[in-house]
């Protein structure tokens, strides 16, 4: 301990100034607390500066360079089109640079402090701050804790940013490389294989998982995988791997594939193999009387409280999926109540979305969850991109929406969907779900023409037995 | 568990936790027994119905 | 009259084969009607053939186009992109065929008997087809009146297809004309303007109203007209078109501002000024005891009932927007009646989307109008594009979402959007007004994060006075 450290006072303290903590603390200071905000990097979090914000720029403008070819056909022709990874990169770090000095306004118009630097327990309601050239305490009356999350480290792939990169290397990209393996097939590994594969890059992804992207309906990731290899995607499920080394100027990464040996060489290897919570012991947890769970998520009741009474824990660090929905969400419920109101994190539906070729949005039970929670009780209704006349405008034939409903109540319990833009599409959903919407509304709301929307009420129709664009025999009533 | 959280929206949810009901607690006159705004007005005004046991359970489960 | 025409019967028949008419042909079918079509041209009316789909189709090409500039300086580089008019247009042409094409195919799954051949009501439960070659009469039991409408004529100005075009005209365009001249603007002329100027074409847009899509919000319309000018476009509003000539090449449409008289030269004039109900006399609506009224359309009760009780009508011929998602809800109205169910037309709301530059979305009440039904009980709310994280990345910070509620129940009633992808926005609020939803439930809704659908959210959040990502001052509670 530093003797002389000087102590402030704080009435809220936010830990952290990612998308938890910095809305946090604008909900609580319009709410009459006196905030301080303490982050050790960079405001707005992973999301705004290495997550969510970069990598959909670079997506969708890998979107658009990957579609140039079809358009040309289609009689919008561009004969030399190119990347210039410089310009690419630039845009990308725009995008980042124009978000995150708008969330510093937004903090200062709400009159929220920042103070730079990075935040440890030592005792109930005080931290101390290092910051690069000096120490101090603050003591809070209540705190919110939103350190958020880093990526998983990998034994015996030590990134180096050349040859071993890290999700924040394949963003901010002022090359296209010949080739790379991604290991992890969740939804940044296939979001960013996506990618780099519509840049020109040969791409493999090794998953030691059965499947890539677990946990989403197993039709979906069927498509995902047939699109994937459609484009030139390698993707390998069920293999482990061991560990890599570097020859030359390429990396050769090994694997098993059951009894298999196997070596796969590329020109760079990138470990995106999920995140951990940042709760190491340097938080100083045990100090202020904070329980991490056995799954290393901070534990808090249905109003974001910790163990600790007067500090409340949002985001990537507590329970569920690690999504910046999520942490908005969690934010405000944790402000609201820490200023004195009765909010309750009670929401049925977290949505994903997986900005990948093509997209995934999802919301609410799985087919496979709803029939064992609710036997013989369950009814599933597909309607295909194909038949729908906005996407055959569009040219965009693959995909489907699936709605999952109970048999009885026809009351709405999940919607899945794979197909373009599919993360415009699922909002729509999770009101519906949230509402406790029945497969008759989706059916007799007038959804406008020509829209991907119309695909709503045509598998709501699908599942009344009515359908009308598309031809389901076994359905009719004759 | 086939059981329920009561059947109500974001909004009357959290009109009930600024009441101090537990919605789980209250008789829905909805259709399929949803909890209305009304529902939780009159029960917080003494006038209403408070159904004597839980219809439901856990309020952990994300969607 | 024909001396020996030969006289079928039908249990169902559906006059007229587009949206309307299909559609509630398949429905009644499904329900157990036996059902005969009657079409006198193409199988799926004006939006598949010469509306709704091509349009869309033309819009999506010229869309991408026109942004390849501001790609080419984002990284994704295209130096000598070009039009090539030919495959653009039968790209358009495939859309259509593709559609029409599952058409058929949807109907004679659901064994509807097609005619070919105009029809007219020679009595209150039957029809004289006239065909090609050969005139017949059906006897229905009941009949569904679906004839769709026609482009308004203008005094003076005769459409020849070459000087003087239609709608049809602009969508199946093998050349990329130098200008043209849109008389009406309509929501069919700003979004065939929009296009054509995307293609390159300099577009003057002439409206006689004060101002463009009347009906929209006024914000909405100065949008428009802002990035239609920056576009290139010239819209002149308030002004009367008295007639044309052709001098040359060109043409010469001569115009009444006020006082002034003005002469507009251009390469070419389409003039499209609106829609007519296809209910002229030929139709023999007399006959069969089926009155029009004095708005020129055909009254019906709210389960599409004629004062024929046996005669259904719907879609363009009926009151309300002349929209395609409009026919397809009445036309399961009036089947399932037919077939003896308890439906009736009773939606809550009837969206409306312009495909322009930008887009637009309507549903439910505007401003004014929710002022004037709900005294001092009106709150309005705005969220803008530049603000969302989305719209940040894919480049497109003009527009904005519109709330209207009512103050003291916060009900939803209307809500009007400008911007990129308004059309895929859209149903969410239909949804949510159908469905009685407050501002509240809005906010409390997860909407997926990175997605143009959180500005739900956040306009929501604006309405409690709570807003997260933009500084509205007054607001702030503290
Ligand atoms: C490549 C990638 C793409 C993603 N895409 C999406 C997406 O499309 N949609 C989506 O919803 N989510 C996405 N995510 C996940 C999303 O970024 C996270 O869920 C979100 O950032 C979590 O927010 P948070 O506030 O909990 O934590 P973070 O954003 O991680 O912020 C935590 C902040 O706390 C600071 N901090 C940590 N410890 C301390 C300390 N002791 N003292 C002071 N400051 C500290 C950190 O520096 C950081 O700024 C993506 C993530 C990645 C990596
Ligand atoms: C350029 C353009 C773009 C449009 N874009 C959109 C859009 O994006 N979204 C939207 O919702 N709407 C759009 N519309 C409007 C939409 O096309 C109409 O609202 C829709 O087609 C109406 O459907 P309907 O079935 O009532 O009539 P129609 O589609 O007009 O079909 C009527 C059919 O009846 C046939 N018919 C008429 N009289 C007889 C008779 N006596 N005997 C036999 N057959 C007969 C006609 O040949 C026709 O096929 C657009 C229209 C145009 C012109």
């Amino acid at each position: 301990m530093v003797v002389g450290e000087f102590t402030e006072q704080a009435d809220l303290l936010v830990i952290g100034g990612g998308p938890g903590g910095y809305s946090a603390a604008i909900r609580a200071s319009q709410l009459g607390r006196s905030v301080t905000l303490v982050e050790r990097e960079n405001i707005g979090g992973v999301c705004l500066n290495v997550g969510c914000i970069p990598s959909k720029a670079l997506i969708e403008l890998s979107s658009r360079f990957h579609e140039l070819d079809s358009l040309s056909k289609k009689g919008v022709v561009t004969e030399d089109a190119h990347i210039d990874p410089i310009v690419l990169s630039q845009t990308v770090t725009g995008s980042v640079e124009r978000l995150t000095s708008g969330v510093r306004q937004l903090l200062k118009a709400a009159e929220v402090e920042i103070v730079e630097g990075e935040a440890s327990f030592v005792g109930p309601n005080e931290v101390r701050i290092r910051a690069s050239h000096e120490t101090s305490r603050i003591k809070f009356k209540d705190c919110i804790l939103a350190t958020g999350s880093s990526p998983r480290e990998l034994d015996g792939f030590t990134v180096d940013h050349q040859r071993v990169l890290d999700s924040t290397d394949l963003l901010f990209t002022p090359v296209i490389r010949r080739d790379l393996i991604i290991i992890g097939g969740g939804y940044i590994g296939v979001e960013l294989g996506s990618a780099h594969a519509r840049l020109g890059t040969k791409v493999t992804i090794l998953e030691m998982a059965p499947e890539i992207v677990m946990g989403v309906e197993p039709e979906i990731q069927r498509t995902l995988r047939t699109v994937l290899r459609e484009m030139g995607v390698e993707v390998r499920t069920g293999v482990e791997v061991h560990g890599m080394k570097t020859v030359g100027d390429s990396v050769v990464v090994e694997i098993t594939n059951g009894e298999l040996t196997e070596e796969i060489r590329g020109n760079a290897v990138a470990v995106l193999v999920g995140r951990v919570p940042n709760l190491d012991d340097d938080l100083g947890l045990a100090m202020a009387g904070i329980t991490i769970g056995s799954d290393y998520r901070v534990e808090v009741d249905d109003q974001m409280r910790t163990s600790n009474a007067h500090v409340f824990a949002i985001g990537d660090i507590v329970p569920g999926p690690m999504l910046a929905h999520k942490a908005y969400y969690e934010a405000k419920v944790a402000a609201e109540v820490a200023a004195g109101q009765q909010a309750g994190n009670d929401a049925t539906v977290i949505p994903a979305v997986i900005f990948a070729e093509p997209e995934v949005a999802v919301a609410g039970l799985g087919e496979q969850e709803a029939r064992s929670r609710y036997p013989d009780n369950v009814l599933v209704a597909k309607f295909p991109y194909r038949a729908n006349g906005r996407a055959i405008v569009l040219g965009a034939s693959v995909g489907e929406v699936k709605l999952i409903a109970l048999a009885d109540s026809r009351r709405l319990l999940g919607v899945h969907i794979v197909g373009i833009d599919a993360s415009n599409l699922i909002s729509e959903a999770v009101l519906a779900i949230e509402l406790g919407a029945t497969i008759d509304d989706l059916a007799l709301t007038i959804h406008p023409h020509p829209t991907l929307s119309e695909m709503y009420p045509e598998a709501a129709e699908v599942a009344q037995g009515l359908p009308t664009h598309i031809i389901v025999q076994q359905q009719r009533n004759k | 568990s086939s059981r329920e959280r009561a059947l109500a929206t974001p909004a009357v949810r959290r009109l009930a936790r600024e009441l101090g009901l537990d919605i789980n607690f209250v008789e829905g006159t909805g259709p399929d027994g949803r909890v209305l705004a009304e529902d939780l007005r009159r029960v917080a005004s003494g006038g209403g119905q408070r159904v004597s046991a839980p219809t439901q359970d856990d309020f952990s489960e994300p969607g």
